[in-house]
């Protein structure tokens, strides 16, 4: 893999830029793999990457029906933070956390991880006593989190509506200072470029259609470019789990929905950090390029079609504009949807089935972006060693049969 | 932004009117007690969750407060029936296939 | 303010932020008229609990979907499959109500009394058409919503039952405790129309303008 | 003349009306009808703006939504809005425009030598390969880089305008109102049906507002004039211009965007500034036209290279000639028409350069007729000129178009008008998941299979002629509007057309990387040889160019770059336009504005609030409220001079000493009538519902299915077969819509309606030991004695006259009835007991003492003390789990499942702090273990925790893991400050634990 840096741009800017290698190659397949990934976005190139470099396992393909990083990873608000409520969710999102502290070193692609500092913002007594109490859990967790109260709020982002009269007056707010932003497009190409150059094969515009198995046990799969053989399939395809279960004759504890975002147009910077409010309902941060990234709340009902309904577009903007009337004359650029794949306790599953060698990492459903070094990690250390990685073991689908849930949303943590 | 038949008003109404509520054609089993923890996880949590036709709850909550099952593809949003519960659906995935 | 008029009694709008004018060019009238109201359930494919009803009402149950029916004396409201709303002369709900389960005795029925619960508003004028774009997502106009027909929607974000009235004029049916926010955004959508409300008060049996 | 550029007649601007405005600080003028586009054009102003990335000098291109570069800062002060395209502002009086980049000036910018120097080493994708070192940097680099970002500034200041939304409903919504749009519409509306047509621009017309054309002998500004009188005298007919149908969303859903005072400046009477129009239609007709493609060839983006069409329409629809010395350069028919437009105009046409070998089209003809030059077989390689053209190089190409073939030459000029080729507006059909098709013989994307009840007309389904598109948009009308089509001949006399040439990027003699930049998108600096980077580097997929390179990311969303964009890729990845796809169109069309879009959803107006009918007592006592829910319920009452913990220790003191009074309105009110209301009471709660009498209460406890507690409250019995529930403020619409579902879905069989009526009754709680003689004075129905009427019990009589319902039930411990009277009566009977209460000092007391009176007795809030994760069992009440039931509740069974059956599991317990004078914070984290290292082992955490002034000491409450076997031990609190507060696990019951003070 040829460095990237300053240096080699300058080197090669006087070739007029003619001889940059690529920073992936796309193969055909080969007939056998040791390990299969559906699914090409952020997580699956992830685990690809870490069970070649950790793993040693380099006999693995990503099969991704798209173009690498097109489903949810390059569709997402880029909120990167750890400060979740439960033990068990906290301990993966912080190693998540740590992961992509060195992440662009490690790659060598900047994936502009921008520790810029996420507020969540509360608006009445109960908001404060939950942030209360997961900023609590936070540090003991070792995360770092502190509450902020309305004056500290208005001095970290002035434009904020910090006046007590209005519907929902900011009350005050957690903060998590390390948490952030980061380039979604380049952690898919990053991870991309690393699991390629230690000789992972990613194959895009390849279907898994179906997964063969020989009692009990997975052997391969079909795929709209034949059949793939491999001992160990592992589905990370995020709003198509449902799908990717079906072709096992499989459920999950999965529902597919709509989720949306939408950019404003470019505007000179006036929002440094990352301001989100559950309880109106909406995300802002203000990107490099100038642009609101804004995250809206899911529809209602599934849906596959990576777009959603009008009024969710309209009830977040007007969450916006109640936070920050200053935005009000700002325009909307584009809208779009993902398709989010929620779970019972908005919590992932990552997990061995009772398929032996098929396994799954999904559920992350509105949240997943800010895990995906993390969950490619302790997912390839499950499959590598067909046994969940100490953090990862929570996270089983035996959850829902025990009743051991982590109820992330029960306690008013919110996503993304 | 769908636009639902609702069965009972007997008229097109706005998606704002209404709540979804899952997927249909889920019985409550009717002695639990009888259900291996995984039985009633199964039917507590887990779902078919297609991508294509999808047979699901709807609650006119902003109207007539009934409940009704639609037929609704899942990735066209395409509504093709809605029915008063208790009654099966005319289009399965037999018939209309998957997408 | 509107004041009210009656020592024990405050209607919904009572509180509401609006006064009353006499303004005769507004685009838009509003007043509260106010009746009792009755929710009544039952199951209209049972014989008996249709002639219960007309016994005591002398008229019969709307069955059709959003639809109404009226005498000199009450009006009724299809609300769903099983349920009605019945606007009595205010005063007479308890009367009508005794009588109803009176009549109903033994069958599977339910008449509950919530005239306290919600308010009837009426709206006019000629930017009426417009002002109903605004608020409801429902296609409001008369070929849609002809006189007569009722329909349960939202205005804006709270519930709200309609119904159009003889004289093309709108009867709107708003929650008691969402009474202050429907004032709110009527006077705001409005306010480029004229807004004039023509006395909200229950004790007053007759419409006379006063500030 | 001030307007070098104008001509002296034509056009549809109004001579009469001059208009002063001013642009980077100087003054201008133009005339009413001119957009900030055409004015500044008039006046020889070309150089509008800066590039986003180079700094490069940036002209007008186009005349509409295409535009790419000429992005504003318009007006100042409050009412600034950030990058309106000066082609859709129209002109206003005192306008003040700048431009949004560019420092110090568009003119002399310093930016522009960064670009210039930095240029080479800003590939696209640079920064993914740069700034990683040292790794702690990245904050500082990213600082500077947001410098540069961005292009217009918002105000500070908040936006004084005022948005609003209307809904529509119609048979046959148009969109666009060029011939095609026109045509059909008429059609729609002749046939009686409802129909609403919109366009963006600021006059119906479309492309008919700058033709020369004929239509059956008439002008086509005439024909135009006839029919917009037409459609405007139908009834049925809606007419929005200044609408953007900016969204077309699923089952023929729209959204439309009109800009009301907008082109009357921020001085003007203030009406609604822009309108939302939502339109639900039953069928849609695209006729949205076509938007010609740039050609892209060296420095194609410096002021004075502008579409051709845009040309045209300066000087037909704005009598504006934008250059002097005008070179065509074309792949089709249409660059001619610039050419005679231009000619007409008085200027020069230096050539038209056509890349076609053969030019023998109408419009060529006439061209070569009117003695201009034509060279065939010719593209224009490069432009030059430092800050605007001042000439061209042109060379004879192959026939594919993909070679040089002899020497080139160049040609002096100050205008290059582009024509390469049309790009039908497919964006709308795009929306609804369409994907567009590639049509060779069109040489352009043209909508996909329809999804909706869509239909397309005029130049979108590349209906190039003016007659095709009126027949067109005639014969989709008539259909849309189910219609038989009618027989309408349209004769403009424009039918014949020469096959264009597919040109995408014309060759330079230097290769694609080391040519001068070949610009693709404008507003994004992207280049030819920044797609063919991208390839080369791996970015093969058409979404990953476009991310990679940004092309089509900006406020045009590429409507003059993507499909260039795509052919260039294509070439370069050996494969077909189809293959290689587009990339999506998505809303919005071009941009809205926020404020639009949340219309009067702001201010009070963002989320309703509910009041109860007492609000205006608790407001004028001085109550200080708190939202629950939609509610706004009052928080405490204090009194002049009080702290908070003053007010709340004299509301307690009062409740426990006397009598205190709360408006709990607000809780949830169900009834409940049917023979087998009881028996789905025992399904829905844990506990059993079989012998409670008539004249009884109770309290019940309700878990979803998966056993977590979701909801309590009291349920009175209020005769046999007649219940009333009570649920939490913020429940009781969840509640009513659970119980529908059991009922509707799983028992319909059972006899039961519900009906809600929490805005019915209001409830007064008055609570206290002389709640009795309160009550007493008011009530001569009832017989209040501690032996007629019991703890729980319930009973009909009147309060203050007023026909009530009181129960003898009590949150708080003490002595209390609750009087539920109608809301009608509520305000009457509240003064009364007031009144009444007065002997005894009654004082009135919020939701913050009703939390620490109840905690004082251990009784759990759902939703602050459970969080749906905890059982009945975890909330120390598996009393209240009938273990009898025939049938299997809702929530049982997952009660044994093996986690959910641990005894270990987090448990609400009391705690005492051992420093009687602390409050543990609500919320702290309890450890067992105060000295271990971080990350610590938490087992709980605190969920209530108040300063008890009967008690005289804090209290808390909070789940401990394994709390129930764990009485007596100690548990400690780490605190943000650095303390630790320590506590005792103890019984939740810290206040007569035996219950005796509210059975007497
Ligand atoms: C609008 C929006 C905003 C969000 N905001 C945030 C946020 O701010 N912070 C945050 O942390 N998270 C956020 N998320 C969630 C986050 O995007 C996801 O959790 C995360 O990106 C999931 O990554 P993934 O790699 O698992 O899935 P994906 O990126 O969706 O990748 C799955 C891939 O599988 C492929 N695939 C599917 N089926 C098949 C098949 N049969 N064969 C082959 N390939 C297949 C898909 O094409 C896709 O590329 C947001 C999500 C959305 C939609
Ligand atoms: N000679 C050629 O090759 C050629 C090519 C293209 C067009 N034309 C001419 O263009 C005309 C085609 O007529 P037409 O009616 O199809 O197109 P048109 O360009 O006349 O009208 C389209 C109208 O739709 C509006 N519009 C586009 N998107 C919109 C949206 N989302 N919301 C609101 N308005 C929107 C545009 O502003 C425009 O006014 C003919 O007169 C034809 O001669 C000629
Ligand atoms: C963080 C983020 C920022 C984005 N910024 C822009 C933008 O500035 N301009 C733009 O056109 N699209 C922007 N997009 C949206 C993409 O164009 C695209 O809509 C999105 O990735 C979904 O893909 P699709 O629309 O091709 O389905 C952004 C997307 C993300 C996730
Ligand atoms: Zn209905």
């Amino acid at each position: 893999m040829e460095r990237y840096s300053g240096f080699s741009l300058f080197k090669h800017a006087f070739s007029h830029h003619e001889n940059w290698q690529k920073a992936w190659h796309s193969p055909a397949p080969k007939p056998s793999y040791d390990v299969v990934i559906v699914g090409g976005g952020g997580h699956g190139l992830a685990t690809a990457y870490y069970l070649a470099k950790q793993h040693g396992i380099t006999r693995v393909a990503v099969l991704e029906k798209g173009y690498l990083g097109g489903g949810n990873t390059g569709r997402n608000t880029t909120i990167v933070r750890s400060n979740y409520l439960w033990d068990e969710a906290a301990r993966l999102y912080d190693h998540s956390l740590s992961l992509w502290q060195g992440l662009s070193q490690e790659l060598n692609y900047n994936v502009m991880f921008s520790q810029r500092g996420v507020l969540n913002v509360g608006h009445n007594l109960q908001d404060m006593r939950d942030i209360e109490r997961r900023v609590n859990a936070n540090r003991l967790n070792g995360i770092d989190a502190e509450v902020l109260d309305t004056k500290a709020v208005k001095e970290l982002v002035p434009i904020i509506n910090d006046s007590p009269n209005i519907r929902y007056p900011v009350h005050g707010a957690s903060w998590q200072a390390s948490g952030g932003v980061a380039r979604h497009d380049a952690v898919a190409w990053g991870y991309a470029r690393a699991a390629n150059s230690l000789g992972v094969d990613l194959i895009q515009q390849c279907e898994v259609t179906g997964i063969r198995r020989q009692a009990g046990a997975v052997v391969g799969v079909e795929t709209n470019l034949g059949f793939i053989a491999a001992a160990k399939v592992a589905c990370v395809v995020a709003g198509s789990s449902g799908v990717m279960a079906a072709h096992a004759d499989i459920r999950l504890p999965l529902e597919s929905y709509p989720l949306q975002a939408l950019v404003s147009e470019p505007i000179k910077p006036v929002l440094d950090t990352v301001v989100m409010s559950n309880a109106v309902h909406a995300y802002v941060s203000q990107s490099d390029k100038g642009d609101l990234v804004i995250g809206a709340g899911i529809d209602t009902y599934n849906g596959y079609g990576q777009r959603g309904s009008f009024q969710i577009i309209e009830h977040t903007v007007s969450a916006i504009c109640e936070l920050f009337p200053v935005f009000s004359r700002v325009r909307m650029n584009r809208s779009w949807g993902g398709v989010v794949d929620i779970s019972p306790d908005a919590c992932p599953i990552i997990s061995k089935t009772m398929i032996k060698g098929l396994y799954f990492n999904c559920g992350w459903g509105t949240g997943g972006f800010k895990a995906t070094p993390g969950s490619g990690h302790v997912f390839a250390h499950t499959i590598a060693k067909d046994q969940a990685h100490p953090i990862a073991a929570p996270f089983n689908l035996d959850r829902f049969n025990t009743g051991h849930l982590i109820d992330e949303h029960g306690a008013a943590a919110v996503a993304h | 932004m769908l636009q639902i038949y609702c069965p009972y008003c007997q008229e097109l109404r706005e998606e704002t009117e209404f709540s979804y509520s899952g997927e249909a054609h889920i019985a409550r089993p009717l002695e639990p007690q009888q259900l291996t923890d995984a039985q009633w996880a199964d039917y507590l949590f887990f779902r078919t969750n297609p991508r294509g036709i999808h047979h699901e709850m709807w609650y006119h909550a902003s109207g007539c407060r009934r409940y009704f099952n639609a037929t609704r593809n899942t990735q066209t949003y395409e509504i093709y029936e809605t029915y008063p519960l208790g009654q099966q659906p005319a289009l399965t995935c037999d018939i209309g296939g998957k997408r | 303010m509107i004041k009210c008029h009656s020592e024990t009694i405050r209607t919904p709008l009572c509180d509401a932020v609006l006064a009353i004018t006499s303004d005769t060019n507004a685009g838009i009238y509003m007043r509260e008229n106010t009746f009792g109201h009755l929710n009544l359930r039952g199951n209209p494919t049972d014989k008996a609990f249709l002639s219960s009803i007309e016994t005591v009402l002398a008229l019969n149950l709307p069955l059709i979907p959003c639809s109404s029916v009226r005498s000199d004396v009450f009006s009724v409201y299809w609300l769903g499959p099983s349920d009605w709303l019945l606007m009595v002369p205010i005063g007479t709900e308890s009367q009508v109500a005794a009588d109803l389960r009176d009549s109903l005795m033994g069958q599977h029925s339910a008449v509950v009394d919530i005239s306290s619960a919600q308010a009837l508003v009426n709206l006019s004028g000629v930017k009426l058409p417009e002002l109903l774009q605004k608020a409801i997502v429902y296609d409001c106009d008369p070929t849609h919503l002809p006189v007569g027909k009722v329909v349960q929607t939202t205005f804006a974000k709270t519930g709200v039952t309609l119904c159009r009235c003889e004289d093309g004029s709108i009867d709107l049916i708003i929650c008691r405790s969402f009474s202050d926010y429907f004032t709110l955004w009527l006077r705001d959508a409005s306010a480029e129309y004229g807004l004039a409300v023509v006395d909200a008060c229950l004790s007053r049996p007759k419409v006379s303008a006063q500030t | 003349m001030s307007q070098p550029n104008r001509l002296s007649v034509g056009g549809r601007i109004d001579r009469s009306k001059p208009i002063e405005f001013s642009f980077n600080k100087r003054s201008y003028e133009g005339y009413a009808g001119d957009t900030l586009a055409s004015a500044l054009l008039a006046n020889g102003v070309n150089l509008v703006g800066r590039s986003f990335k180079y700094s490069r000098p940036r002209g007008i291109m186009g005349h509409g939504a295409e535009e790419a570069n000429a992005l504003m800062q318009l007006g100042q002060g409050a009412v600034t809005v950030p990058n309106p395209k000066a082609t859709q502002v129209e002109l206003y009086s005192g306008m003040v425009a700048t431009s949004t980049n560019g420092w110090p000036s568009v003119e002399f910018d310093l930016m522009a030598w960064l670009g210039k120097l930095g240029g080479p080493f800003m590939p696209p994708g640079f920064y993914y390969k740069t700034f990683m070192f040292p790794q702690a940097w990245w904050l500082r680099y990213e600082k500077f880089i947001r410098k540069a970002a961005g292009f217009g500034h918002i105000s500070q200041q908040p936006d004084p305008d005022i948005y609003d939304k209307l809904n529509h409903y119609c048979d046959v919504m148009v969109i666009g109102a060029g011939p095609a749009g026109i045509s059909a519409a008429l059609e729609a509306g002749r046939n009686g049906k409802r129909v609403i047509l919109a366009d963006e621009q600021c006059e119906l017309g479309g492309s008919l507002l700058a033709s020369q054309q004929n239509i059956n002998g008439a002008s086509a500004s005439d024909w135009l004039g006839t029919a917009v009188t037409e459609l405007a005298s139908m009834a049925n007919v809606v007419l929005l211009s200044r609408t953007t149908v900016f969204g077309y969303y699923d089952h023929n859903f729209l959204a439309a965007l009109e800009q009301r005072t907008d082109h009357l400046g921020p001085t003007a009477v203030k009406g609604t500034r822009q309108r939302l129009h939502r339109i639900r239609a039953k069928a849609v007709v695209l006729a949205t036209g076509a938007i010609e493609r740039p050609l892209v060839f060296g420095n194609n983006d410096l002021p004075g290279v502008m579409l051709a069409q845009s040309v045209s329409a300066y000087i037909n629809r704005y009598a504006v000639v934008p250059g002097e010395r005008a070179l065509i350069m074309t792949s089709n028919d249409s660059g001619y028409q610039a050419a005679l437009d231009i000619q007409s105009a008085g200027r020069t046409v230096v050539a038209v350069v056509d890349c076609r070998y053969h030019a023998e089209g109408r419009l060529a003809q006439m061209a070569r007729a009117a003695g201009i030059e034509v060279i065939t077989g010719h593209g224009v390689i490069e432009a030059c000129g430092s800050h605007s053209v001042t000439g061209a190089v042109i060379a004879p190409l192959d026939q594919a178009g993909d070679q040089i073939t002899g020497a080139q030459r160049s040609v002096s000029c100050d205008l290059i008008a582009m024509a390469g080729g049309w790009s039908p507006v497919v964006h709308l059909s795009c929306h609804t998941g369409s994907r567009p098709v590639w049509d060779e013989q069109l040489i352009g994307f043209v909508p996909g299979p329809n999804v909706q009840q869509q239909y397309c007309a005029g130049a979108v389904v590349g209906h190039y002629t003016l007659a095709h598109a009126l027949s067109g948009g005639a014969a989709v009308g008539a259909e849309a509007a189910g219609a038989k089509v009618p027989e309408i001949h349209f004769d403009c006399g424009d039918e014949t057309e020469a096959q264009a040439q597919a040109l995408f990027l014309i060759p330079h003699s230097k290769s694609v990387s080391r040519a001068p930049k070949q610009f693709v998108d404008f507003q994004n600096d992207v280049t030819a040889a920044g797609i063919e980077l991208a390839i080369r580097e791996g970015y093969e997929s058409i979404e990953h160019i476009k991310r990679y390179t940004a092309m089509g990311f900006g406020t045009d969303q590429g409507k003059t770059a993507n499909v260039n964009g795509v052919a260039i890729a294509a070439k370069a990845l050996h494969q077909s336009i189809q293959a290689t796809g587009t990339t999506i169109f998505r809303p919005a069309y071009t941009p809205v504005t926020f404020g639009a879009l949340a219309g009067r959803d702001v201010g009070s107006l963002f989320d309703p609030a509910r009041y109860t009918a007492t609000h205006q007592w608790h407001v004028a006592q001085g109550a200080k409220f708190e939202n629950v829910g939609q509610w706004k319920r009052p928080w405490y009452f204090p009194k002049a001079g009080e702290t908070m913990q003053q007010t709340l220790n004299r509301e307690c003191l009062a409740v426990r000493n006397s009598v205190g009074i709360m408006d709990a309105s607000t809780l949830g009110k169900i009834d409940i009538q049917g023979t087998d209301a009881r028996e789905f009471l025992n399904r829905i709660y844990t506990n059993d519902w079989s012998n409670l009498k008539p004249g009884k209460c109770r309290y019940g406890l309700m878990l979803k299915e998966d056993g977590m507690v979701f909801d309590d409250g009291v349920t009175t019995c209020l005769s046999e077969n007649h219940f009333l529930m009570t649920t939490t403020t913020g429940g009781a619409a969840e509640v009513l819509a659970w119980l529908e579902l059991w009922q509707q879905t799983e028992w319909p069989e059972l006899e039961v309606y519900f009906t809600s009526v929490t805005d019915h009754w209001v409830t007064y709680s008055l609570v206290g030991p002389n709640s009795r003689k309160v009550l007493e004075q008011l009530c001569n129905d009832v017989d209040l004695s501690a032996e007629a009427f019991k703890f729980m019990d319930y009973k009909a009589g009147t309060v203050a006259g007023i026909p009530a319902r009181i129960c003898r039930i009590s949150f708080t411990g003490e002595l209390s009835f609750e009087v539920n009277v109608p809301a009608n009566q509520g305000h009457f009977v509240w003064q009364q007991i007031i009144a009444a209460g007065e002997a005894y000092d009654i004082t009135p007391y919020g939701t913050e003492s009703m939390h620490i009176l109840r905690a004082e007795k251990g009784y759990i809030i759902v939703g602050q003390d459970t969080d749906g994760s905890l059982t009945p069992q975890d909330c120390g009440m598996d009393w209240i789990v009938s273990k009898t039931k025939a049938f299997s509740f809702i929530g049982q069974r997952s009660l044994h499942r093996s986690d959910t059956a641990r005894s270990d599991r987090k448990q609400l317990v009391g705690l005492k702090p051992k420093d009687p004078a602390a409050i543990i914070p609500e919320g702290s984290q309890i450890v067992m273990d105060p000295n271990q290292q971080i990350p610590m082992d938490m087992v709980g955490h605190v969920t209530s925790s108040y300063w008890s002034v009967c008690l005289d000491h804090g209290i808390a409450m909070g789940t401990v893991k394994a709390g129930f076997s764990r009485m007596g031990e100690t548990v400690y609190c780490p605190l943000v400050d650095g303390r630790t507060l320590a506590a005792e696990i103890c019984s939740p019951v810290f206040y007569d634990p035996n219950g005796e003070r509210h059975h007497d």
